[in-house]
């Protein structure tokens, strides 16, 4: 399942209703990130998330296959926000059942991995006065490549 | 009419999110589009042109030497930072 | 901080106070297990989970601080249940919270690879009219030494 | 008096949680008590015996040959399964 959406989520209410949809498997493993308060020791005041809308969610859709066809027996819900966010905002919950732990771990790192690097958004923080575009890091590049 | 899209940083570089455009070369490459857009300024040129932008043609991601005449929507993409 | 409790938990509430004590750290990983409704084809009706008050807290947190040893900025929560649970229920619950994914991911699966080993619990699932022992896993042994 | 505890399937296999003993030798070893509790029924003393058995003492993990003689609360715990 994968959700592309500017209204705000609640990770632990997506977490419940996901694992309770999902009582066969023992194992959930969810990642959320958040908008970050600080950094480079300045105050994020906001947080700009650009897509294309319906290719984004195409391009989603395609690294889940993917996921599905690595671990056969996993289910998955990815839900990435766009618009203007928040400090403390989530941005993107990946939550992967399973029967086992290790498939769950597995498949929700795979799925961050990709979505850093292949998923189509554009970042730019707003520190201070000046907005940055977020460029992405030569260890997610790795990360990447890595699977 | 072609539709031509830019986003992220592409987007801040050319002034503007999309406009369209009529392209009547057969075939239509990348590189022809982007002698177009540039008019001659080379930092537009270089930005549309670098190896890390990748060209999404009506939803589907394209070599370089894709020939776009028959596509209606044609997106440059800068290194993407989804997550 | 470590919590060894015989009341169940909402794994989605626990998520969301976890993540909104650390609004410096944009990622948060969780694991969280709960009791199967089947194994080996058979209806599981109760998982009795015995522990050894006092020294399972003090070995989890042996756990904890190993974790924060190997990563040192991160933030941890485990939730460990006894007693006797029914299906769908929680068992256990980790989440780590970290400025950057790859810690968070590492030191959730640490966590659990060390409670399946290193936790004093032990765990009888009753299917049909028949009590079991689960015992350790193979492939749990080897996940724990792997680190 | 030393109190002696077992968990999970050894606590099955001895038909209680904890009872408690007086031991008067020193030292007293792992293998001086199993050999009190097990009154030479063999299953018995091969459970308590086994590798996978791990002894704790006063809530520490001990060696097989740790002297319990000052030990209050002895433990014997089959692997665990936690998580």
């Amino acid at each position: 399942m994968v959700r592309v959406q500017k209204e705000a989520f609640d990770a632990g209410a997506e977490l419940n209703a996901f694992t309770q949809s999902h009582t066969d498997m023992g194992a959930v493993v969810t990642f959320s990130g958040h908008v970050r308060d600080h950094n480079h020791a300045e105050t994020v005041s906001t947080l700009e998330l650009e897509h294309y809308a319906g290719f984004t969610e195409s391009e989603i859709r395609k690294i889940e296959t993917e996921a599905h066809n690595r671990w056969s027996h996993i289910r998955t819900l990815i839900i990435h926000r766009f618009g203007t966010l928040k400090p403390g905002e989530p941005i993107v919950m990946v939550a992967v059942a399973s029967a086992h732990r290790k498939a769950a771990f597995d498949a929700a790192t795979f799925l961050m991995d990709y979505l850093k690097t292949d998923a189509p958004f554009w970042k730019k923080e707003t520190r201070g006065d000046t907005a940055h575009w977020i460029e992405p890091r030569e260890t997610d590049r790795i990360a990447r490549q890595n699977w | 009419m072609t539709k031509i899209l830019f986003f992220g940083p592409l987007r801040e570089v050319m002034g503007v999110k999309e406009f369209e455009l009529d392209f009547e070369t057969t075939p239509l490459l990348r590189s022809d589009i982007i002698a177009r857009l540039a008019k001659g300024q080379s930092t537009i040129a270089e930005e549309l042109g670098a190896a890390s932008v990748r060209i999404i043609a009506d939803n589907s991601i394209v070599a370089d030497d894709f020939d776009l005449s028959a596509s209606k929507e044609i997106a440059f993409l800068p290194p993407m930072s989804g997550g």
